[in-house]
């Protein structure tokens, strides 16, 4: 098959969003099924792509309208965007089933169409090799987020959408003003030939427009103190949404903006910049865990639990070698499959008793024993014990990071890792020790969707091999800008 | 390849997996048994190789970390103090343990201790180390909540202190294996060596990073062996667990600590700290604040050992106490010192173990605790009576039990290096030892026995085997400690400590044990021949106290089991108002205060604040941009 | 006054990050030719698209993908905010009718209106507009009738079944080119057949094909986000 | 400099003076007229600036359609900023 | 000093006023309204930096060359954040009817329900 056809991830989600009216003026009962359909058909396409990937070693480039970058836009499926479509496309797929047990609300029609197109947004995201083409697909995913966070209707919902509303636009503008800096500078969009001309930037062009470009990706990314609206949007968005928002959403920030600062490294005030961004990582760090020491609402205990370490990622990713983001990658992985199953259990409990308040997860082990056993493994896992699959990649990151000569980032992070670990064995002792109530018998299909990624969290623990190194050609994928730039077969324009 | 090192290694946790997952009584047990028979019949089996200086070595890659682990001279006698004693943990737990649970766990930490001393490599080590964290942790959870809670948070931030060590040596020396990086110490160290003297080097780790690196090593490692101030946990959580798990518990993991600090610290990058940090009063700085630490932890634990009122609690901080004992030796920084603190390594395993049988054995077969419950036991557990006899006589430092060859080591050791004030607070913690257990001796064996204890029995038969163990090796290295010093020299390639089987020679004495232990048993022949056929025994009552004036009232009451060193706690208020437990309490509720603070005013929920945070952002790249 | 406080600092802070953008943006010259693609569009739109208006070749054509997203979000928008404001039961609310000027107005230009949209769209590839200014057009002729009449409601389950036909019909034009070309998106009209003369009403490749669709799509999305807006919930607040 | 150029300056002039309006004004109606007046202005400008597709698309979609969608939202919640608003002299009162 | 263009100066001036109004004021519509000011002045930013003196508009009918034109990609990008700046608006203000019919208020120093 051609390589071309991985411009299905871009299609499948779209065309199936835009056929979701046509399904619901026939029957609405058919929509909730319909969406399994189509993640399942994206998962095997992505499934595709990350086989065609991994095994020739060389990404896809594809090259919208047959026009060569950079006059087309081009998507570039490296290991990583491979690696990560896959994560997006399945972890999709398993919240098309959760659906079903959390989304009661009308409009499920409308629902459905943004839950494929959040989908889209990061696959495009993760993709697109044309800087403003991130930008389109950034506002793709972010307006998505917004209108699915008010998706319950609430107060708290809509509140919390408005304030990411807000934040996001400032951050999406100045990302735009970026992009036009950067633009009018090199005279173009594409992100293999601006690696190419970086150098060749006006220094405080290239520096403003460089912290314009992270300065917007680090509002999505959940650096702190950019990243105010994000307790919020997860407690008050649907259940399977914060999953989403966790899993995926907030890794294609992440990753658009490694993938930005590695592009521009030739440019002057580079180290600046990272420094910057290791600062406000550690500090993201910090904060978060602190915030979620005395949390009473689990939901937003554990999105502050997430917060942080999307700030472990980051710094990982803002170290500036090899090792850093590879690690960063690998944290990366970890990090959606953990997150995933605690958001997925939380919600599950949320549910089940009416809200995800302390007080009702008190003998939760007694009442819904397989998703507290989910939610045990995934406590554990968080705080790094051993043979849990977190544990190695923070082992890799604090190598990476006290390798670099941030020995006070490591000892700031690991201070806060301790907050974590008492806030999440608070939870463990009240879900098993406290309280008592009587058996909930829980839904067979999300145990099967818990318990699998309770197999993966143990089986990446004890063998990690496969996903580190999965993780490490992906992170040569961002970290290797020269041979980016070899791999997008630019055609000589203009220059 | 497979080699006995696997095998020793994994049959442990194989066997706990099993048992929890078959958990049907009577086969858990067997598996366990076996789980625990295996490294200790494997550990003698390859006794004669390590004995000759050669090494098995075990090596796997998980992600793409290398990992090795293995057996020499070092490492085997560590692991065979472990073995030994996990087997009689083992057969304490065939009478104590009543679910698969404890079965996982106990062995759990079983192989991960095996693993931490065999491993050859750092990230071996660390997740062998949070291995054994997270093992015992879950025994404790299983008890006593409050306990489990402090000693994980303790033991995260050791663990962590020790990540950032290992980083940071990664980070200058690009390696992980042990083998790699005493290499770079010992060269590095040369190198300081040199530039102290005039020739300019480029160092690989600088004076700040050595700082940094014992910080966080000794951090690590302290907590593990529960030194001061890093002690709170271990009382608690060693009296609040299955009590044939604390032999284990607080006879070879608190070893844990010990074997990194003296491994890590010591062996690894002694001569560098040496070099780097200088030395005070012409003793190696670093190795002077492990005296100190040691010393201080003797003391302290010691202390509180003597006011406890419950029995497991006595003994926790006794352990803590012991613990401290070898710290101390370590610090002395002599051949000797090393000597005495491996020596006092095993006998401390083995006496605490033993100890904690006896406790095991009598909890389970009273039900209690306190010793104002107990009394009168020595009639209807005659062998279990005997066997803490032994355990008492050796903790106390009474010859000819093992303990007293070691703490003689220790004492020539401190004397030797000219350490005088810590060798006075190993004689103060003698004394003090001896008033513990005079205690547990007294008010648990002897005395009127309270009458809801008549029907109590024997201890079970595999409680006995183990405790049977225990006290033979006692006597028996007690007699002959040329046995284990002949192995301690061979650790160090020469002899340190002279002499055969029976006597000891060190620079400034001589121990007979042989002829000690002659004339004891003479003694205790006269003295009982004496008291069969002179004495008269006088009936005392029980209440019959030493209260020197004081009126005896129902709260004013001391006897030997209530309250007995009541007057010493008074007179010692004054200290005991500081506890370093409140202190940790204190902090942990200020930092709880302070991130309320923090997470109220940061996340104020308005958003025009939250929108001046990316205005500050923005500002603070416009700042940086235009000056 | 903590306001003028709040209000000198704010002042304070936006003058900063204006100076600086200012001098970032002072090192990007204006009104001087900095073009590098821009030129090669320039160069080759007429041959490689067969449109006039560089502008629409490169939405549509060149930078296709960025289109498909634009759409995706002005439906992303029309579907949050018919989700967001969705009651069981709502109606229009509005007392006030129009005035006679209004209404006989509205009744008499709706249809110019609409038509001129289908103007603005359809000639896209030839003159200043397309799609997005011709779908807004076709919304502005629904915001006045809805404007004039109390009572008129666009015909919702046609017009959201419209919405996501015409939008299907864009990425299958996609994908036909993807199995015509094997690139998706790929202009197969254009490129492969040559079809009608540059400057003519019949050239430009798909671009007044997707232009319509992208019109009619921009249309009844405006539409229905107007009408969503206009509509308040009535009895009871599920 | 001749008048034909000036004129640049003077519709920039005033569209800088509607966005301050806009964000002045109390009147939150007034406000959105000052903001519809901000994208017309812009859009003259960008047929200055030879963009008539932009122009076109800001004035019908920039200033018309998200003017309307303001207005409705507006007749929706409330038309004044804060509660004490009908006095007059907004630019005395900060 | 530095010289910059008046167009570059009007649209810094609008983004700037734009941030100024969600930066102070404390109704959430005013908000909004600042939002859309600032997209509007980087729409006019980004087509100021595509404009070259005294070419026309990039629409090649006769007379006009592809050496006569302005940048066409700047109007391109212009086009598509329009479209994305009237779709954020739309679903901000629908979210802000949610809000006033649930908390009777609009303003932002109210809407604190979801806090710490």
């Amino acid at each position: 098959m051609n390589g071309q056809y991985a411009s299905l991830l871009i299609a499948i989600p779209l065309i199936s969003a835009f056929f979701v009216p046509v399904i619901k003026a026939a029957s609405k009962k058919a929509v909730m099924p319909f969406l399994v359909l189509v993640t399942a058909a994206q998962t095997a396409a992505a499934a595709w792509v990350f086989n065609e990937v991994y095994t020739t070693g060389k990404p896809i480039i594809v090259m919208a309208g047959a026009w060569r970058p950079p006059v087309g836009i081009n998507l570039y499926i490296g290991h990583f965007a491979a690696l990560f479509v896959f994560i997006v496309a399945a972890v999709s797929f398993l919240l098309s089933i959760y659906n079903f047990k959390t989304i009661k609300i009308e409009p499920i029609d409308k629902y459905a169409m943004l839950f494929l197109l959040l989908m889209l947004g990061a696959t495009g995201m993760i993709a697109t090799g044309d800087i403003f083409n991130l930008f389109v697909f950034m506002e793709i995913t972010s307006i998505t987020a917004y209108a699915l966070t008010a998706y319950n209707k609430t107060g708290e919902a809509a509140e919390a959408s408005m304030k990411y509303m807000i934040l996001g636009g400032i951050g999406s503008s100045f990302f735009l003003i970026g992009i036009a800096i950067v633009y009018g500078s090199l005279g173009t969009l594409n992100m293999a030939q601006i690696a190419q001309l970086a150098g060749s930037m006006n220094a405080t062009a290239a520096q403003a427009g460089l912290a314009l470009l992270i300065f917007g990706l680090a509002v999505e990314a959940e650096l702190f103190p950019l990243n105010a609206w994000a307790p919020d949007a997860y407690q008050a968005a649907p259940h399977p949404v914060t999953v989403m928002f966790s899993a995926f959403v907030v890794k294609a920030g992440l990753y658009a903006a490694a993938r930005l600062l590695y592009i521009m490294q030739s440019v002057g005030s580079w180290h600046s910049v990272l420094k910057l961004v290791v600062i406000m990582a550690t500090l993201t760090v910090l904060v978060a865990e602190f915030s979620a020491l005395r949390q009473r609402n689990v939901k937003r205990m554990i999105a502050y639990s997430s917060i942080s370490q999307v700030g472990f990622i980051a710094l990982a990713l803002a170290l500036g070698t090899q090792a850093g983001v590879d690690a960063g990658v690998f944290h990366m992985v970890n990090h959606a499959i953990v997150k995933a199953l605690l958001f997925i259990a939380v919600g599950y409990v949320a549910v089940e008793l009416g809200g995800a308040e302390m007080e009702n997860f008190r003998g939760l082990g007694r009442r819904m024993p397989i998703t507290a056993f989910s939610i045990t493994i995934g406590s554990l896992a968080v705080i790094g014990i051993p043979m849990f699959n977190v544990f190695w990649s923070k082992l890799r990151i604090i190598l990476a990071t006290v390798d670099v000569g941030y020995t006070w980032a490591a000892a700031l992070v690991l201070i806060a890792s301790v907050v974590e670990a008492v806030y999440y064995l608070r939870l463990l002792h009240v879900i098993w020790f406290e309280g008592s109530g009587e058996r909930i018998t829980e839904s067979a299909a999300l145990g099967a969707i818990m318990l699998l990624l309770v197999a993966l969290v143990i089986v990446i623990g004890v063998y990690p091999d496969y996903v580190w190194n999965l993780a490490q050609k992906a992170g040569a994928d961002i970290f290797n800008v020269a041979q980016y730039i070899k791999n997008v077969p630019l055609m000589g324009v203009g220059a | 390849m497979i080699n006995e090192v696997p095998i020793i290694l994994f049959v442990p946790i194989v066997a706990g997996i099993l048992a929890w997952v078959l958990d049907v009584k009577g086969v858990r047990e067997l598996i366990g048994l076996a789980g625990a028979v295996i490294p200790v019949a494997y550990l003698i089996k390859v006794y004669p190789t390590v004995a000759d200086g050669k090494s098995i070595t075990y090596a796997l890659t998980l992600g793409s970390f290398n990992m090795s682990f293995t057996l020499n001279t070092m490492t085997w006698y560590f692991a065979i103090i472990g073995a030994v004693l996990g087997l009689t943990m083992a057969l304490g737990m065939v009478s104590t343990a009543k679910s698969g649970y404890n079965w996982l766990f106990a062995l759990m930490s079983f192989t991960a201790v095996l693993g931490v001393f065999t491993a050859q490599d750092f990230v071996s080590f660390f997740l062998f180390w949070e291995l054994m964290t997270f093992a015992s942790f879950m025994m404790v959870l299983k008890y006593n909540r409050h306990a489990s809670l402090k000693y994980f948070i303790l033991s995260v931030i050791g663990a962590y202190a020790m990540l950032l060590g290992i980083a940071l040596v990664y980070a200058r020396t690009g390696a992980l294996d042990f083998a790699t990086i005493s290499q770079v110490f010992a060269k590095d160290a040369q190198l300081t060596g040199l530039s102290g003297m005039g020739y300019h080097a480029t160092l690989t780790f600088s004076r700040t990073d050595m700082i940094l690196l014992f910080t966080f090593f000794l951090t690590a490692f302290g907590v593990k062996a529960g030194a001061f101030p890093l002690h709170v946990w271990a009382p608690d959580a060693y009296s609040e667990t299955d009590q044939s798990y604390t032999t284990f518990f607080s006879g070879v993991l608190s070893k844990a600590g010990v074997y990194g600090i003296f491994y890590v610290l010591l062996m690894m990058m002694g001569a560098k700290l040496y070099f780097s940090l200088g030395t005070f009063h012409g003793h190696p700085l670093f190795l002077y604040i492990i005296a100190w630490i040691g010393a201080i932890t003797v003391v302290v634990a010691s202390f509180l050992a003597v006011l406890q009122e419950d029995l497991r609690k006595l003994l926790a901080y006794s352990s803590v106490g012991q613990v401290g004992y070898i710290l101390l030796a370590i610090g002395t920084g002599t051949a000797l010192g090393f000597s005495g603190a491996l020596f006092h390594v095993l006998s401390h395993a083995i006496f605490k173990g033993l100890f904690w049988l006896v406790t095991a054995a009598v909890i389970l077969r009273t039900g209690k605790t306190r010793f104002e419950d107990f009394g009168g036991l020595a009639e209807k557990m005659p062998i279990t009576f005997a066997m803490g006899l032994v355990a008492v006589l050796s903790l106390a430092g009474i010859p000819p039990m093992a303990g007293f060859a070691s703490k003689w080591l220790i004492y020539e050791a401190a004397i030797q290096a000219h350490m005088p004030l810590v060798a006075g607070a190993i004689f103060l913690g003698s004394a003090l030892a001896f008033a513990y257990v005079v205690r547990f001796l007294y008010s648990l064996w002897f005395g009127q026995r309270p009458s809801d204890l008549d029907d109590v029995k024997e201890a079970p038969a595999p409680l006995l085997v183990g405790m049977g163990i225990l006290g033979i090796l006692n006597i028996v290295f007690g007699i002959a400690p040329g046995l284990v010093v002949e192995y301690i020299n061979k650790l160090f390639r020469k002899p340190v400590i002279t002499g055969n089987y029976y006597k000891m020679i060190t620079p400034n004495g001589t121990y007979n044990a042989l002829s000690v232990t002659l004339v004891l048993i003479a003694g205790i022949v006269i003295a009982g021949l004496l008291y069969v056929y002179g004495a008269r025994a006088r009936k005392v009552p029980v209440t019959d106290t030493y209260q020197s004036g004081n009126p005896v009232t129902e709260e004013y009451n001391l006897s030997i089991r209530r309250n007995f060193y009541r007057p010493l706690a008074e007179a010692l208020d004054f200290w005991l108002k500081y506890s370093w437990d409140r202190f940790y309490e204190r902090l942990g509720q200020l930092s709880e205060d302070f991130a309320d603070v923090l997470r109220k005013s940061v996340y104020n929920g308005n958003v025009q604040s939250y929108s001046w945070y990316l205005a500050i952002v923005l500002l603070i790249l416009a700042l940086w941009g235009v000056l | 006054m903590v306001s003028i406080l709040k209000r000198s600092l704010a002042i304070i802070t936006i003058l900063i990050i204006g100076y600086w953008l200012a001098v970032a943006m002072s090192h990007v010259p204006f009104g001087q030719d900095k073009m590098l693609v821009g030129q090669y569009y320039l160069n080759h739109v007429k041959d490689q698209t067969g449109a006039i208006n560089a502008v629409t070749a490169i939405v549509v054509n060149y930078r296709g993908f960025d289109t498909l997203g634009e759409v995706t979000v002005l439906f992303i928008a029309s579907t949050g905010v018919g989700a967001l404001l969705w009651k069981r039961k709502r109606e229009r609310t509005a007392r006030v009718p129009g005035s006679v000027v209004l209404t006989t107005g509205t009744r008499f230009l709706f249809p110019f209106i609409v038509l001129f949209g289908a103007y603005i769209f359809i000639h896209g590839h030839l003159t200043p507009g397309g799609g997005f200014p011709g779908g807004a057009t076709i919304a502005t002729g629904f915001l006045l009738l809805y404007m004039a009449f109390t009572v008129y409601e666009i015909p919702h389950k046609g017009f959201e079944v419209t919405e996501g036909l015409v939008g299907m019909s864009y990425v299958a034009v996609g994908l036909i080119g993807l199995l015509i070309g094997s690139y998706f998106l790929y202009d197969w009209i254009w490129q492969t057949w040559h079809v009608g003369t540059v400057g003519k009403l019949f050239s430009g490749g798909f671009i007044p094909i997707i232009y319509i669709l992208i019109g009619l799509k921009v249309g009844t999305e405006l539409s229905g986000i107007i009408d969503n807006m206009l509509k308040e919930g009535v009895s009871g607040n599920d | 400099m001749n008048c034909i150029s000036c004129i640049n300056y003077i519709i920039i002039g005033i569209m800088v003076l509607s966005a301050v309006f806009a964000v002045e004004w109390r009147d939150l109606l007034a406000a959105v007229v000052g903001m519809a007046a901000v994208s017309l202005f812009a859009s003259l400008l960008f047929f200055f600036l030879q963009a008539p597709d932009v122009a076109m698309t800001e004035a019908a979609i920039g200033a018309a359609l998200s003017g309307a969608v303001f207005i409705f939202a507006i007749k929706r919640t409330r038309r004044f900023e804060t509660e004490e608003e009908e006095k007059p002299g907004w630019w005395v009162r900060w | 000093m530095i010289e910059i263009s008046a167009y570059y100066f009007g649209a810094i001036a609008l983004i700037m006023i734009g941030l100024y109004a969600v930066l102070v004021k404390k109704n959430l519509l005013k908000m909004l309204v600042g939002l859309s000011i600032m997209e509007t002045g980087v729409n006019l930013l980004l087509i100021s930096i595509g404009y070259i003196n005294g070419k026309s508009a990039p629409i090649l009918s006769e007379g006009i060359g592809p050496k006569q034109a302005v940048d066409p990609i700047p109007q391109a990008l212009v086009l598509t954040a329009i479209v994305i700046g009237v779709a954020t608006t739309a679903m901000a203000l629908s979210a802000a009817i949610i809000l006033y019919e649930k908390y009777g208020t609009l303003n932002i120093e109210e809407i604190r329900r979801l806090r710490g």
